[in-house]
């Protein structure tokens, strides 16, 4: 992969958890590579796990879903259900050789603002090894 | 116009020579047998019963950009024109069905798209030797060696390929080619014959169609249909790899900045297909929608066209899941009149 | 499997005042060809088999079966449907149960034991179909194939449906009436069509798959089929919001087999019907049967075994797999 | 939604903190050209007057009627400017903020970065801004009203707290009297006040206030309803003595035939009473209670010719007849202070605890120390075979506690100080026992603690640090086994008296709690507060509060400034009279539903129910949202196969826009 | 005109004018339009029946009634109810705004053979669309008919269309004009009823006229029943149908009707045609 390839990444987060502690890191001026883009939504229960792959479709390179570590949910137990549809999804994806380093989920708490930077940086890493994902692209097609 | 002879031992040098035209065979892969571009270097053999998509699929892509534009723009941009092409080994029925659809993409309004690309294509047939279980084309005016549709006609003779010409555009790719043909004789003529006649003599399916186009309207309220329909699971197979089946939707998609109008096939056994956002639906249920299809094809065309629009490939029948078949169909529609 | 037995028992059936028909197989009109039959009276029940060939799942038929607008005043018909299903089948209505497709007091099940159904791309292939139609029997070996006055012997393994290979539930899990004994269940085998794709790297599945996608007609012949796609709008043709374009492309294409795929995990029963009916014959077994396992292996669940059971897609355990986690 | 959307991005500088990293016109001109964008305007600092007053005038002379911030995180100011553009007639959910502050300018520190980044997110936040839907919140009364499940010391103090400030409170104790565990302690630590000279009078306080409804005996069968308007269902058990006729006077008790017979369960099964009783002499009210269980008449049918009790009650209260009675009512919050159960010792059989009778917990120490105990205060215990006065007295701390083998991470908070007090109390009342105390950690962390604890070593306790592994039985003593972790030497310590410094754990039966008010457990099993710590009495579900133990252990100051804070929060809707529903609720599109109810499993708030309709003529099951319960989390939503249940304002259709924004721009 | 290079081609157009017909879910909205390119402005040409598929790039076209006759004017009106996809963002349209056009489709009301004869237009809630064009029409040539009536009816006052030209209309002594809601409002000095009813109350006489109906399916039915009882002959009576259309040339199939393609042989339909074709009514 050409060296200065970037990735284009998005990222829905939880507003309680992981939304507060991509805040906090910046509240505390951590640096993390730009890639990020994030789609707020109020529970990682609330990602469609289609929402992953038409991202994938509409241009992003790799795709993270962040939410509230588990036992800590806002709403109880929405992130277990988060856990369960996109660990089902990863799966998927992979089978049809996606490359599982395009599609990340974690749990960042709110006071986990350095972990929120690690997070960023393994996604966009593993996103650049991955290289730019064209093969799924509504692009691609002769418009 | 005149017939020559093509030595099996020479197709590959046809096929090379005229492989600069965008020329089209059918190819064996996972999902069957398909009409697609001939590779380079890639020499297609004819030896095959059908394909399971038919070639409208060449001159009526399944998705078709009508024009692009730009997102929030007005001006609109028409796709390039089409490049000529030929496609080789098209079986007669398959060619009917182009030259009946004719009639539905030029009536009153052209359909510039269908019609340009029609205009490009040369069509090459090869007439059937050996019909498929549920061929039935001799039933609905066709037949092993018909060229109606058809630029040239070809027959396997054996060791031999007859070449027919029979439109101008027939002649002209013959005469590119001339120099691997022989002149034709009487006795291959008659080989031809013999063939054809063996051929329609081995069709198995058949059925009677006069009286059905006229016979249909009086069945309307029938309790056939219900009863034809009630294991059809609505999936337009049947329809989608009919060759005269030419229903299409038309849809706006947009990426990123760029958009383009498209259309892209349609079935009348769809639920969408006639379905108003009222939520009413003129054809509710499976039962009125394949009352259209039959009726479609052995009535209302005929009505209009004055052909019906089914030649008898026998795709419907041999790829619907659940048996539904148009000849048992028409079968009870002739008890019913 | 006594036919006699069968037909009796469907007519017994067909003829309760509560029963509005009986979904069964027939035979077809041609080679290896079955259809899907509505009985609805006591006589027709006489045209109904049960043989090797009937691969199709009935299950489809409960809720495929539309509700036009009835006119004012009028009432529903809400008598019973009866329903013969196989071990396969069995488990769609289970799982039609779990999730509410259809009320347990709204069928009749009538339950086939069955021995395995074969692979009739494999059977025309080999034993090329005619216009007759053939008939094709259980037997001590395997199979039995009568065809145009002919008796062939095949051996099971030559000719046994991949779902059938697998099937760890030939006998119904769920039904009313039984008709013949149950079968003696058999070592499902490995699953080598999904472990042979996942054996090949990434971007060799990734070439796999897009080729395959590529040929899909989007004629949703997969989704009609399958008994637990039963949606009144799918989002997959639904135009507001649009999931999916229409247009047949590999993009496209790709999205819509993926979210028809992820639609089932948990939820597929593994009846091979989507593969069976796709025109461009995509592997779509391998996609629902990779699901299916790793539901099973890493989440413990088996789709349409226990009706009482929670939906896979509404439940979850706290100590669900998470190492896939950052 | 058929206007035309007219959208105004209005980019802000946050003095330096944006704007010397995010090129702020770039942005502007940027935006202006996305469709649908107005105008777009930066200014040094969005969120003050003059900022807001932008935002006013354009709504106003652009007609704008969706409007973009961007600037910080919406978790900072999306209130702020939603009233701004509510203020000037603009739906207040007509606003989306591009966090370009938190999530862009302060992460990175190049211009040429940040900038490019913060379009993109502003051009997200127009693409999904367009598509949003005018939200209405509604109102409803709130009913003034508090129920309060369990009168320990908790559940008293937040009764008489919110029934002080006017508001009516029904307070639910399951046993016969209130008062919990606190009216079977001692002293208390560390000032060593007399349990019962503290509580008792808070205990009648609470039995005579005229805005309390104090049902004792009783519990609740069925809570529905949401926040300002549930509805209680109470199981008042029959006491088979008639509550108004009884004085109290303790003749039944007497006289009962089976007088002294059953363990007394507030001694801890130490003491013994009859099966007409009194939990304890204080108890509030001081009525007694037949006990269906072991009375003769309600068990046999039979007692003797004619029950002794109803002979001798003078006053007739008793009542055989009696059945449980069901009262319902309406309150508009819920305090559930239920408490904890002491841990139970036979968990950890090394200890001994079913085997020696000289192996005993902390409660029963505090009942055998008490003057109102089973031995009227005097420590003596029975050594397996005769009864003494303990020479050799050893405590154990972290009982089920710390522990993972009994699966108790969790520290008990008051093992620690309650030792330090029964050394104390023992010192007092033996002063020549040897006392020792085995522990882990000695956590003295409140106020007076440290003090008190130096104040016990002082009188002669001597504290060895040591888990012990074993207590076994030598002739008449019994062997502690440890080892010193501080001297590394094994110790076995032969005593007359092993007192199990035993934890707290959750009530056993708190499940029916959980489920009647849809509440969940945190790791440690008691009670999930909304937020450890800015919302700890505060839980999932709107209206209901947690105090005391069963929201975690605690101390009694703990306890009551817990309850005191419950209190004043479930006074809050009472006071307001209103609550306000919140209008980011989940919506069922009941055309394409398909009844399979994985969105009612879903729901943490058991906020959607299947409801039959009429289509075309059939009837068929769809869901429906309650929308007073549903908080809008959307986890039902991405269950729906068909995406017929869609939470407001993050819907399909205004999501997925903004994906398609966020991917087109490479 | 219908773009004979290539059908499927739209032609801009500009919003000169919108308004509201009516409010609520389903509202209505009118929209007048000007073509952008001068030279089509003055080659088209359509006919009182006629439709065109208007659009907007990028979300898609729906077939609408040209709701204006020809004779008012170079510009065309359109009046459209918020339904689904299209309708909604054409509903976002204001003055200034561009959408496509392509048309005009369909056959027309055959207005030169009705010349001579009294006109009676019966209409339902937007059904009024196609009616407008007939009742301008025959306004504007009123020496070549026989006279006009018209009946207009919706659910609510506030469900009417056009409500702006009723007063000229009343003024019109040419024109009978009859109103009618279905249920009894304050300040509604019109009829109040079903369509169907004050056709039977109005008691016109089939002596030379022309019937033409549009308006919702069992308005329709009742209409035209009530017609045949007071004597109209099959082929006096006129109604236009409306069927789910993409292409409007005849080529996407899934507008037909029995045989016919309502885009190309519809939507207007004498009764006596209607009957042969067993979907209409479908
Ligand atoms: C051995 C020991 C010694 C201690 N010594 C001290 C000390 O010296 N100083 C100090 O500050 N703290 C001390 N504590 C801590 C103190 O006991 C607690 O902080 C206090 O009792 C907690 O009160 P509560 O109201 O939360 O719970 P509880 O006292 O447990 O009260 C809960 C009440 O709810 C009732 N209830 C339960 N479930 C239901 C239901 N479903 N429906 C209706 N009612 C229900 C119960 O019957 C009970 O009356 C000691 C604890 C122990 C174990
Ligand atoms: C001849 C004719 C004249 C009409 N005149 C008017 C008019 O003057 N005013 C008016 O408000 N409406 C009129 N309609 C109806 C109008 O076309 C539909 O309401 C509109 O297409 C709904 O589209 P949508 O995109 O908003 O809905 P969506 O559900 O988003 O669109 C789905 C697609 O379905 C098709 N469709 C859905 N319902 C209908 C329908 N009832 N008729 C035709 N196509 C449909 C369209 O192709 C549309 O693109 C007319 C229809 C026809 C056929
Ligand atoms: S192929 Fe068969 S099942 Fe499919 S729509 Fe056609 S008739 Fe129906
Ligand atoms: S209707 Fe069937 S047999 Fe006839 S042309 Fe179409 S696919 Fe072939
Ligand atoms: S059945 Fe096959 S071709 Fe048809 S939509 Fe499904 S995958 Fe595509
Ligand atoms: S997805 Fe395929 S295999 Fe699974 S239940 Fe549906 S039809 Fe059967
Ligand atoms: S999950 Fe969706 S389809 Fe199922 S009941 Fe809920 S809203 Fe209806
Ligand atoms: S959004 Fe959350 S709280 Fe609301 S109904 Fe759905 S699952 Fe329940």
């Amino acid at each position: 992969m050409s060296a200065n390839y970037e990735p284009n990444i998005v990222a829905f987060l939880c507003n309680w958890c992981s939304y507060a502690g991509a805040d906090l890191a910046g509240t505390s001026r951590v640096q993390y590579p730009p890639n990020i883009q994030v789609i707020r939504v109020m529970c990682t229960g609330r990602v469609n796990p289609l929402y992953v792959m038409n991202a994938l479709q509409q241009g992003a390179d790799g795709v993270l879903v962040s939410g509230c570590h588990p036992g800590d949910c806002h709403y109880m137990e929405g992130n277990y259900y988060a856990r369960r549809r996109l660990g089902m999804l990863k799966d998927l994806l992979e089978f049809v050789g996606v490359d599982p380093r395009r599609f990340h989920m974690s749990w960042v708490s709110a006071s986990e603002g350095h972990k929120w930077k690690e997070v960023v940086e393994k996604t966009v890493e593993d996103a650049k090894e991955a290289g730019p994902f064209e093969g799924f692209r509504r692009r691609q097609i002769d418009w | 116009m005149s017939a020559m002879l093509l030595n099996k031992e020479k197709w590959s040098d046809f096929v090379g020579m005229l492989a600069g035209k965008n020329l089209w065979a059918p190819r064996e892969s996972d999902e069957g047998l398909r009409f697609v571009p001939v590779a380079e270097g890639e020499v297609p053999t004819l030896d095959y019963n059908n394909t399971r998509v038919p070639p409208k699929e060449a001159v009526f892509p399944q998705t078709e950009t009508l024009f692009k534009f730009k997102v929030g723009g007005k001006d609109l941009e028409e796709p390039r024109p089409d490049q000529d092409a030929v496609l080789l080994g098209v079986r007669p029925c398959d060619a009917r069905a182009m030259h009946i659809i004719d009639e539905l993409f030029s009536w009153d309004e052209d359909d510039p798209y269908y019609l340009k690309r029609r205009e490009k294509t040369v069509l090459v047939g090869l007439a059937c030797n050996e019909p498929g279980l549920n061929c039935f084309c001799t039933s609905v005016g066709g037949g092993p060696v018909s060229t109606e549709g058809l630029d040239l006609l070809m027959v396997d003779l054996g060791e031999k390929y007859l070449l027919e010409e029979v439109t101008e555009k027939g002649s002209a790719l013959i005469d590119e080619v001339k120099e691997l043909l022989e002149e034709a004789d009487d006795n291959s003529s008659k080989q031809k014959d013999k063939l054809a006649d063996e051929a329609a003599g081995k069709i198995k399916r058949s059925i009677e169609t006069e009286g059905i186009p006229a016979g249909l309207p009086g069945l309307w309220e029938d309790e056939l249909w219900q009863r034809v329909s009630a294991s059809c699971i609505g999936c337009g197979t049947c329809t989608f790899l009919c060759p005269t089946c030419h229903c299409f939707d038309i849809q706006d998609e947009t990426e990123g900045f760029e958009a383009r109008r498209c259309r892209m096939w349609d079935s009348c056994m769809f639920r969408e297909y006639t379905l108003h956002t009222s939520g009413h639906n003129p054809r509710p249920t499976r039962s009125e929608r394949t009352r259209n299809r039959i009726n479609h094809k052995y009535s209302y065309y005929v009505d209009k066209f004055e052909v019906i629009a089914c030649v008898g490939c026998g795709r419907c029948i041999n790829l619907c899941p659940v048996n539904i078949d148009i000849l048992d169909i028409l079968g009870q529609v002739k008890e019913e009149i | 499997m006594d036919l006699d037995k069968l037909r009796k028992t469907a007519a017994e059936v067909v003829a309760r005042e509560d029963v509005r028909y009986l979904l069964g197989w027939k035979k077809g009109t041609f080679g290896y060809r079955i259809a899907p039959g509505f009985v609805e009276d006591a006589e027709s029940a006489a045209e109904l088999i049960f043989s090797p060939l009937c691969t199709a799942n009935l299950a489809t038929y409960l809720t495929l079966t539309e509700k036009p607008p009835l006119p004012r005043g009028q009432e529903p018909d809400d008598r019973k449907v009866a329903v013969m299903v196989k071990g396969c089948d069995s488990r769609a209505v289970t799982q039609l149960l779990i999730e509410k497709g259809i009320e347990r007091e709204s069928v009749v099940i009538i339950g086939c034991p069955c021995p395995g159904v074969v692979d009739h791309e494999l059977l025309a292939e080999k034993y090329p179909e005619t216009e007759e139609t053939a008939e094709l029997k259980w037997s001590d070996k395997g199979f039995l194939l009568l065809q145009n006055g002919e008796e062939t012997e095949i051996a099971r393994d030559e000719l046994l449906a991949e779902k059938c290979r697998l099937c760890r539930y030939p006998n119904p899990v769920v039904s009313d009436i039984m008709v013949g004994e149950p079968v003696e269940t058999w070592e499902p085998d490995d699953d080598q069509g999904v472990a042979e794709v996942e054996g090949k790297n990434a971007e060799v599945r990734w070439e796999y798959w897009q080729e395959q996608f590529s040929n899909c007609l989007r004629c949703y012949s997969c989704r009609n089929v399958c008994p637990l796609c039963y949606c009144e709008d799918c989002i997959l043709d639904r135009l507001n919001p649009t999931w999916i374009y229409r247009s047949v492309n590999f993009s496209e294409n790709t999205a819509f087999n993926l979210a028809r795929a992820f639609h089932l995990a948990g939820r597929c029963i593994e009846c091979g019907e989507c593969e069976r009916v796709c025109p461009a014959n995509i592997p779509l077994g391998k996609l629902n049967r990779k699901l299916a396992r790793e539901v099973r292996e890493k989440y413990g669940f088996e789709p349409g075994v226990d009706p009482e059971a929670e939906p896979f897609q509404a439940s979850y355990k706290p100590d669900d797999p998470e190492e896939f986690i950052l | 939604m058929s206007e035309k959307p007219k959208v105004g991005v209005y980019v802000c500088h946050c003095g330096i903190n944006i704007a010397s990293t995010v090129d702020v016109e770039e942005i502007a001109s940027f935006a202006r050209d996305l469709p649908n964008v107005e105008v777009a305007r930066t200014y040094s600092y969005m969120c003050s007057d003059p900022g807001q007053n932008l935002i006013k005038e354009d709504i106003r002379e652009h007609g704008l009627n969706r409007v973009i911030v961007a600037s910080c995180s919406p978790r900072m100011h999306e209130p702020t400017f939603r009233k701004t553009i509510q203020e000037a007639g603009v739906n207040p959910y007509f606003l989306e903020m591009a966090n370009i502050r938190e999530q862009c300018s302060w992460v990175h520190d190049d211009l040429e970065v940040a900038t490019p980044k913060a379009k993109k997110l502003v051009a997200a936040s127009v693409a999904k801004v367009r598509l949003l839907e005018a939200l209405e919140e509604t109102e409803v009364d709130a009913e003034p009203a508090t129920l309060v499940i369990g009168a320990g010391i908790a559940g008293i103090q937040a009764a008489l707290d919110i029934a002080d400030a006017g508001f009516k409170v029904y307070l639910v104790e399951k046993t016969p009297s209130v008062g919990g565990r606190m009216a079977q302690l001692d002293k208390t630590f560390p000032t060593l006040d007399c349990s019962a000279c503290i509580l008792t009078p808070k205990m009648v306080d609470c039995a005579g206030h005229p805005n309390i409804e104090l049902m004792t005996y009783s519990e609740v069968e069925e809570i529905g309803g949401y926040i300002g308007n549930f509805d209680v269902k109470v199981r008042k058990k029959a006491r088979y003595v008639d509550f108004d006729k009884c004085t109290g006077c303790g003749d039944c008790a007497n006289e009962c035939r089976v007088k002294d017979r059953f363990p007394n369960e507030f001694d801890q099964g130490m003491g013994k009473r009859s099966a007409v009783y009194l939990p304890f002499p204080q108890a509030v009210p001081a009525k007694y209670t037949i006990d269906p269980e072991q009375c003769l008449y309600l068990t046999k049918g039979k007692c003797g010719k004619a029950p002794k009790c109803q002979e001798v009650c003078g006053v007739g209260a008793i009542d055989f007849e009696q059945e449980d009675e069901f009262v319902e009512f309406k309150v508009g919050a819920v305090i559930v202070a239920t408490g904890f159960d002491p841990f139970d010792p036979s968990k950890k059989p090394e200890y001994g605890y079913d085997d020696y009778p000289n192996v005993i917990t902390g409660m029963e120490m505090e009942r055998l120390v008490s003057a109102s105990g089973p031995t009227g205060g005097k420590i003596t215990i029975n050594n397996g075979e005769e009864e003494i006065e303990p020479k050799e007295v050893a405590f154990i701390k972290c009982v089920g506690s710390r522990d993972e083998s009994v699966g108790n991470e969790y520290c008990s908070r008051v093992c620690c100080m309650y030792t330090a007090k029964q050394a104390h109390l023992v010192r007092e009342k033996l002063p020549d026992a040897n006392i020792r105390i085995y522990y882990m950690d000695v956590r003295a962390f409140g106020k007076g603690y440290e003090e008190f604890y130096d104040r016990v070593r002082r009188e002669n306790v001597r504290y060895i640090r040591g888990n012990p592994s074993e207590i076994f039985k030598r002739g008449n003593k019994l062997v502690v086994k440890a080892e010193n972790t501080l001297t590394s030497t094994p110790v076995e310590d032969e005593v007359d008296l092993v007192v199990l410094g035993v934890g707290m754990e959750p009530r056993k039966e708190m499940r029916d709690i959980m489920d009647l008010l849809r509440l969940s457990q945190s790791q440690d099993r008691f009670f999930l507060e909304a937020h450890p710590k800015l919302a700890p009495v505060d839980t999932a579900t709107d209206g209901v509060f947690l105090a005391g133990c069963c929201q975690g252990p605690k101390d009694i100051p703990d306890t009551v400034a817990q309850a005191k804070g419950a209190a004043s929060s479930a006074m809050i809707p009472l006071a307001r009279g209103k609550v306000t529903i919140s209008a980011q609720v989940a919506e069922v599109n009941e055309a394409t539903c398909r009844g399979c109810g994985f969105c009612v499993e879903i729901c943490p708030y058991s906020a959607i129910e299947m409801v039959t309709v009429n289509r075309f003529g059939y009837e068929i099951e769809v869901a429906r949202v309650n929308e007073a319960l549903c908080k809008g989390c959307g986890s039902c939503s991405a269950a729906c196969l068909s995406d017929s249940i869609q939470p407001k304002s993050f819907r399909d259709w205004q999501i997925l826009p903004q994906i398609a924004a966020l991917g087109a721009m490479k | 005109m219908i773009n004979k290079e290539n059908p499927y081609i739209p032609y801009n157009a500009t919003v000169e004018d919108t308004w509201y017909e009516t409010g609520g879910e389903r509202a209505i909205k009118t929209f007048k339009v000007v073509f952008d390119d001068e030279n089509i402005r003055k080659s088209w040409e359509h006919f009182p029946g006629q439709c065109a598929m208007i659009g907007v790039l990028g979300v898609g076209e729906s077939m609408i009634s040209i709701s204006c006759s020809p004779t008012e004017g170079e510009f065309l009106r359109f009046s459209v109810m918020r339904m689904g996809k299209v309708t909604q963002a054409l509903h976002q349209l204001e003055p200034g705004d561009k959408m496509t056009v392509r048309g005009p489709y369909g056959n027309k009301f055959p207005l030169d053979q009705w010349q001579g004869k009294h006109i009676l237009t019966i209409g339902g809630g937007i059904g009024q669309a196609p009616m407008r064009p007939v009742v301008e029409y025959v306004k504007s040539n009123y020496d070549n008919y026989g006279g006009l009536t018209m009946i207009y009816g919706a659910r609510t006052s506030g469900d009417l269309c056009f409500k702006e030209e009723f007063e000229e209309m009343s003024k019109d002594d040419q024109l009978s004009c009859h109103l009618t809601i279905d249920i009894e409002e304050e300040q509604w000095d019109h009829n109040v009823g079903f369509v169907p009813q004050i056709l039977m109350d109005l008691n016109p006489s089939p002596e030379n006229t022309i019937a033409v109906t549009c308006g919702p399916p069992i308005m329709i039915r009742f209409v035209l029943e009530n017609l045949k009882k007071l004597g109209f002959e099959d082929d006096q009576i006129y109604t236009t149908l409306e069927n789910r259309m993409k292409c409007g040339i005849g080529k996407c199939g899934r507008c037909n009707a029995g045989n016919m393609y309502v885009c190309k042989d519809g939507p207007v339909f004498s009764y006596a045609a209607l009957k042969e074709v067993p979907e209409a009514f479908a």
